[in-house]
């Protein structure tokens, strides 16, 4: 018995997911014209957004159908604000998951938005790259998110989108992440002779040297920061919950965990 | 054995951002540093700054032992990636006289280092 | 979720809230025990004690129910009604306050019949409260207006645009701390608990009914406590705020800084609110082993002391003898030369009760470099006998926390309410919950619960020891399994000092070796002063007695203010170098003054009476020319030409760790043995004693002003005199 | 077994731990030589410090704030005697 | 049969292909894991056209080194030497506000460097500082991320643990009434 055969099926008797069977019809054509599902309700809470269950569980099953296809990258497949896919990737995954979603015919993600960066120091991979993707042709966004330490290179993205060139550099630049492979990797935003990466969280808001023009010198000089009024600390917690019905309401839903699959096979 | 497994303890397997051993590094930061110093010449000349060529080797020599007790190949190399970048701005012309000046922080006046002066001059 | 952090946000995404750490590890600890109940929290289980009520069990799991009435410390009141939770099969929703659970109970604590009923509490709360939070002490730290954010309704049914419904209350005066806008109360009685549960001053009550009930002290009286800074923090609303505090700030712009408090000898934790370089009040911190969350008036309203008499620069005697300004090296190098000039034995350093360690250990490295042994203090504890070799002799061995444990509290000579305010409230704590009962020796004062009072002679002690007295406290102190004994260190200072430490050591020690808990400790010592234990610990001399009668030529005084060394004391032509930050009686007998660094003003360990390390933290800037007190005798060192080898903090520490490691182990306490051989050496010391014991605090005025920072602090000196007035009033 | 502590030492500080097996000589020795050499020397600081986890020790300051230390891990209490003899004199 | 296959997983891994045989596209699966199927390497054209040196510098990216655990990263943060060295980081958990009684904002672990000096600006009267650290406040869900955060870029750091763990003790509203015990108040 093959190992994704076994896994479809044995995912689709605990979990009591669909069986995702491979000979059908590509999914984002065949979620279009699916009745075999029933209809979650619709939904009666006043939100700003409305939202479209068909588009969620289309995006469910595209995400499994990601999940499916690159078993050996994909980590997790998540669903946030209602109707956003995410794609959780290791970060040697980057070339070929972009690869996949930009070239395979039923995903056509041909446009790279953005890169975004994001830095949580209290883990161990402290960063996330964020790739915001768009199919023009099939009117979805799609979001592939990865993670790496201040020291461990991410592939560069350059080779699949030529967009993403200045993008990397902006990342490099703020938060010091460091693109293997990239053309031209060098800063965008900051001053020549800058050091320290602003985006971090461990970054002071006010930066740790000013630059003001020296008279004497005949020119900007560069110079340790001296506050003349030292910026207030805001201390806005507050000691109780102020959103407790939020709390039941995780801000991502699971679609698919390929880590945590495995083991049951065993 | 036990020291051999302490050290097998307190490492771990990565992937390298430039180079994959310690000679490699080496040879990259001796590379860099001699690409800066054949710059200097030039540098002085172009940016007109009023210091003389040895000044500015002394500078290049003391930026680069700041730090020379890093052993870590990768920071060694992130630290290349910098120096090459700052390298080019230079070469390039990007920068401007300031940002060459700023390596010798003319304006900067000296922190006193002894106790005595310390204590005399502030309550740091 | 806007305002929380991103680990945090990070971690909301599963179903189950994180429970804080220390409840959860609570309950896999209370989940071993069998006779546990099963109840249901928001459908997660939780095994509770039976009699728990429902608020504690939701606790256990994360999750807080709003309350306004309720507190930990206090009763239960139960008459707030903010805690309505849905119970299921339960007709009414239930106060999760004073209900307690029963066995697989199913709470719902956010459904919608608790969200209605919360908001509909929340309306009634605040139909009579006045919405006046712009000009309200409290915005910003207040649960109502943080409840009514998160729990209350979104539109208002208030329509009586005249304003004539809203109720109006008078204010009331209780004194120059506590400021009172009782239009804003909302009944919620806990300043009333507090005080006759915790304070002990039974003065707050509540008069009529409905909407004219009030919280007040029926007559106008001032709230006559030690610890009435409390209900401050207590009231949940705007209605009792602090005084000296009174518009000066508002509490999300304050950094807030963890310290210690060094006003009296148990080092409270607290927090220092600062702005712009300035103090601007000073909160309890939370310490279950010292002060629970409660802090006593003096260390927490004197910070306005830290302000004023400041010494803000060098000083140097001219030749009329008045103090001028100097610079630091000018000062620095005349006092090194006075020190480098006199004779070893005729150097003197004496050290006050705001000292920290490290200035001590400085000092004292310093005058040992220079040949001088002459280093004291100026509490005084008898050297005869073991003396202050073994850290058990003069510390609060029982631990304050432990206190609460005891069945039998026997005080020598000391007035604990006002000696250490938080240790009172303990053994009152203990009185009323446990039933422990107390004993003392000394003047009768009011220690606001009930004591057997033996009589104020010191032979009562020896009686006691001796096991040759007749009053009932003996038998009960020998049938009790916990007993505590408590000196007074000022006792020791008068002529029969070492028989009396002798005679308790005896008693103490006769009373321990019959105990079944062999870890119970019965002997302790309570010090007037945060600095006295270090001081000791590090070696100090206690007392300055027999280094003043040897006619000393230098005097060093590090901080010493309570006017044990005075002019007159000294040699017409003794040179007095003090080192402090107060213009106090120290300052105003000195030839040259060296500012030194408040408590709130440097790193530095303190070391409280029951023996644990805790280090202040910088929350300000020294003001003017002041500097960290260490600093200042380390650079006098090295122009004394006896450097001392420390340049840091850091190197500093290691130092003390060379002279008692116990000193940087900081927040813990170490345990402290060898009763019986300072008891063997203290057997020759029993003397016949005949004095009385007499203690320097009696009242609520000697309270308020003993030190060089509470001296300085213009709400201390309103407090006495605001006492005293009370004092002529028929009430 | 006397000690006469005085002369150019002025102070002894001795370190040890509650409970730890390193210490277990050194309080063997406080809890039966202490009081002797205390009553011997009535005015000699010898100041015992109680620190758990810490090594046992014994620090001599001389004068001049000279000062010595000398481990006392594992010692019996006749080594300990010793070490204190020895920086006595 | 699954072990094997994860085992080849886990070495094609850290060498990935560019040809990328796994996605395929086609809608049978009959030869089970892609990755383990026998097929001739298909050598893409950019493997072929990229210079020697620049394909040698490729491979050495694919392979992996061995470094300590340990890693001090302060020479690449662009902290300036001072605030490394001479700053002590303060890990914490937040204390309560003892004004209210909520602690839902006090569950996390906190770091902060030391207080600096501030003066006086002599123009304005404003509270001036050097210090670009002072408002830096780092929050951990736990002390150990916060150490090996400090670790790694060589702050030196210490622990500050708050005693606030205390004994439970059930609450009872029925004290309030008992007869002959001490809990029994007055007043209300």
């Amino acid at each position: 018995m093959s190992f994704l055969f076994n896994r479809t099926v044995s995912s689709g008797r605990s979990l009591g997911r669909i069986v995702f069977n491979n000979a059908k019809a590509p999914l984002v054509q065949r979620v279009a014209t699916k009745t075999d599902q029933a209809t979650p309700a619709v939904e009666t809470r006043p939100t700003v957004a409305k939202l479209d269950p068909l588009q969620k569980s289309q995006l469910i099953d595209f995400g499994k159908y990601v999940a499916e296809c690159l078993p050996k990258y994909v980590q997790k497949v998540q669903i946030t604000a209602g109707n956003e896919l995410e794609v959780l990737i290791p970060s040697e995954a980057v070339i070929p998951v972009l690869q996949f979603l930009k070239d395979h015919h039923n995903a056509q993600f041909a446009n790279l938005v953005d890169i975004a960066g994001m830095d949580v120091p209290s883990r161990p991979n402290r960063f996330e790259i964020i790739y915001n993707l768009l199919s023009l042709r099939y009117n979805a966004r799609i979001r592939v998110k990865t993670y790496t330490d201040e020291l461990t290179p991410v592939d560069s993205a350059c080779e699949v989108f030529k967009a993403a060139n200045w993008y990397e550099r902006e990342i490099w630049d703020m938060f010091g992440v460091f693109f293997a492979n990239h053309p031209d990797l060098r800063r965008i935003l900051t001053d020549y002779g800058f050091e320290g990466h602003p985006f971090r969280k461990d970054f002071p808001l006010s930066g740790y040297v000013e630059v003001r023009y020296d008279d004497e010198q005949k020119r900007v000089v560069v110079e340790p920061l001296e506050l003349a009024q030292e910026f207030r600390r805001f201390e806005l917690s507050a000691p109780w919950e102020q959103f407790p019905n939020f709390r039941s309401n995780p801000a991502a839903e699971e679609v698919v965990n390929p880590g945590e699959d495995k083991p049951k096979q065993e | 054995m036990s020291a051999r497994q302490a050290i097998q303890v307190g490492t771990k397997t990565v992937k390298p951002v430039l180079s994959s051993s310690q000679g490699e590094a080496r040879s990259r930061v001796l590379s860099l540093y001699k690409a800066w110093y054949r710059q200097i010449p030039y540098l002085v000349k172009d940016f007109d700054i009023p210091k003389s060529d040895e000044q500015c080797r002394a500078k290049l020599k003391e930026i680069f032992l700041k730090n020379k007790d890093v052993t870590d190949i990768r920071v060694i190399d992130i630290l290349v990636i910098k120096g090459q970048m700052e390298l080019k701005e230079s070469v390039k012309m990007w920068k401007q006289k300031g940002h060459i000046m700023a390596y010798f922080k003319p304006t900067e006046e000296p922190k006193p280092k002894d106790f005595l002066s310390k204590f005399f001059s502030s309550n740091e | 979720m806007l305002r929380q952090p991103l680990s945090r946000a990070l971690a909301l995404t599963s179903p189950t809230r994180a429970a804080p750490l220390a409840a959860r590890r609570f309950a896999e600890q209370v989940q071993a025990r069998p006779d546990n109940v099963e109840v249901f929290i928001d459908d997660q289980p939780v095994y509770v004690p039976p009699g728990t009520t429902v608020l504690q069990a939701a606790a256990q799991v994360g999750v807080e129910i709003p309350r306004f009435c309720y507190h930990e410390r206090l009763a239960v009141a139960g008459n707030c009604r903010m805690c309505l939770v849905e119970v299921e099969k339960s007709p009414k929703p239930v106060a999760a306050c004073a209900m307690p659970v029963m066995k697989g109970m199913r709470v719902k604590t956010n459904s919608d019949l608790t969200r209605k009923a919360r908001e509909g509490v929340m309306e009634f709360l605040l139909v009579n409260h006045p919405l006046d939070c712009p000009i309200c002490d409290q915005g910003g730290e207040c649960d109502l207006q943080d409840q009514s954010m998160a729990f209350g309704s979104d539109k208002s049914r208030f329509t009586d645009i005249h304003f004539s419904g809203k109720r109006a209350v008078e204010d009331k005066d209780v004194g120059p701390l506590i400021k009172t806008i009782m239009t804003r109360c909302i009944h919620c009685t806990r300043c009333i608990r507090f005080a006759s549960e915790v304070a002990g001053v039974d003065d707050f009550g509540t008069t009529g009914r409905g909407t004219d009930m009030q919280v007040g002290t029926y007559v106008e009286k001032m709230f006559l406590s030690e610890l009435s800074g409390n209900i401050i923090d207590l009231c949940p609303v705007g209605a009792l705020t602090s005084k000296p505090y009174s518009f000066a700030a508002r509490p999300w712009e304050t950094r807030r800084i963890d310290s210690v408090d060094v006003l009296d000898p148990l080092g409270s934790n607290i927090v220092v609110a600062t702005r712009t370089n300035e103090v601007l009040r000073i909160l309890p911190r939370t310490n279950e082993e010292i002060n629970e969350e409660w802090l006593a008036d003096k260390s927490r309203f004197a910070c306005d002391g830290l302000k004023r008499q400041r010494l803000v620069t060098p000083m140097m005697a001219d030749s009329r003898g008045n103090l001028t300004p100097c610079e630091w090296e000018d000062a620095i190098v005349a006092a090194a030369r006075a020190l480098r000039d006199c004779p070893p034995d005729k150097l003197v350093a004496v050290s006050g009760d705001l000292a920290d360690a490290e200035s001590l250990v400085a000092l004292k490295d310093l005058l040992n470099k220079l040949g001088s042994e002459n280093t004291c203090t100026e509490q005084y504890f008898p050297l005869e006998g073991s003396g202050i070799d073994f850290r058990s002799s003069y510390l609060l061995n029982t631990k304050i926390a432990n206190v609460e444990e005891a069945d039998f509290v026997l005080l020598i000579g000391t007035n604990v309410r006002f000696e250490a305010p938080l240790l009172n409230a303990r053994i009152r704590k203990a009185f009323i919950h446990k039933e422990t009962d107390v004993a003392l020796v000394g003047p009768k004062v009011d220690l606001t619960y009930d004591y057997m009072h033996v009589g104020d002679s010191a032979s009562i002690v020896k009686d006691l020891a001796t096991g040759t007295s007749a009053h009932e406290v003996l038998k009960r102190l020998e049938s009790a399994k916990r007993p505590v004994v408590i000196l007074g260190a000022d006792q020791l200072k008068t002529q029969e000092g070492s028989a009396l430490l002798a005679y308790t050591q005896e008693l103490a020690l006769r009373l321990q070796d019959k105990l079944q808990d062999k870890n119970w400790k019965v002997l302790n010592v309570l010090q007037r002063t945060a600095s006295q234990v270090a001081a000791l610990d590090i070696g100090y001399k206690p007392g300055v007695g027999k280094v003043l009668e040897a006619g000393p030529k230098v005097v060093y005084l590090l901080g010493a203010d309570a006017g044990v060394v005075t002019r007159e004391s000294l040699p017409k032509d003794a040179v007095v170098i003090y080192q402090g930050h107060h213009g106090d009686v120290g300052a105003q007998a000195a030839d040259i003054v060296l500012p030194g660094a408040a408590y709130t003003e440097k790193r530095a360990t303190y070391v409280n009476a029951e023996g644990r390390a805790q280090q202040t933290l910088v929350a300000v800037t020294p003001p003017g020319k002041a500097r960290e007190d260490w600093k200042i005798i380390r650079a006098l060192s090295e122009v004394v030409g006896e450097r001392l080898p420390y340049d840091n903090l850091d190197e500093v520490r290691t130092r003390m760790s060379e002279i008692s490691p116990a000193l940087v182990s900081y927040g813990d306490v170490q345990d402290n043995n060898y009763f019986a051989q300072a008891r063997a050496l203290a057997q020759s010391l029993q003397k016949p004693v005949s004095g009385k014991l007499d203690v320097q605090l009696k009242t609520l005025e000697d309270y308020f002003m003993t030190d060089s920072i509470s001296r300085a602090s213009p709400t201390m000196a309103k407090c006495v005199q605001a006492v005293l007035k009370q004092k002529q009033s028929p009430y | 077994m006397s000690l006469r502590l005085g002369g150019a030492l002025r102070e002894l500080r001795i370190h040890l731990c509650q409970t730890s097996k390193q210490s277990e000589g050194v309080r063997e020795f406080i809890k039966n030589n202490y009081v002797n050499i205390k009553k011997e020397n009535p005015n000699f600081p010898i100041l015992i410090r109680e620190c758990s986890g810490v090594q046992p020790r014994v620090w001599a300051r001389y004068e001049h704030g000279v000062e010595c230390c000398q481990d006392l891990n594992d010692l019996t209490p006749d080594q300990v005697m010793d070490v204190l003899k020895r920086l006595a004199q | 049969m699954f072990k094997v296959i994860s085992h080849t997983a886990n070495l094609t891994r850290s060498q990935l292909s560019r040809s990328l045989p796994a996605f395929s596209t086609s809608a049978t699966r009959l030869a089970g894991d892609p990755t383990s199927r026998k097929e001739a390497p298909i050598i893409d054209n950019e493997s072929v056209l990229t210079l020697p040196e620049k394909a040698k510098e490729r491979k050495a990216l694919d392979t992996a080194i061995v470094v300590p655990v340990k890693v001090d990263l302060s020479p690449i943060t662009g902290v300036p030497e001072e605030h490394v060295k001479t700053r002590r980081v303060r890990i914490y958990q937040p204390a309560k506000n003892a004004m209210q009684s909520g602690t839902n904002n006090i569950h996390h672990w906190e770091m902060e460097f030391d207080t600096r000096q501030r003066w006086e600006n002599p123009l304005m009267g404003w509270t001036s500082t050097g210090d670009p650290l002072s408002n830096m406040k780092v929050q951990f869900s736990s002390p150990d991320e916060a150490i090996e955060h400090c670790e790694k870029n060589g702050w030196i750091w210490y622990l500050d643990i708050p005693k606030t763990e205390k004994q439970f003790k059930p609450k009872n509203y029925g004290v309030n009434f008992s007869w002959n015990r001490r809990t029994r108040v007055s007043t209300k």
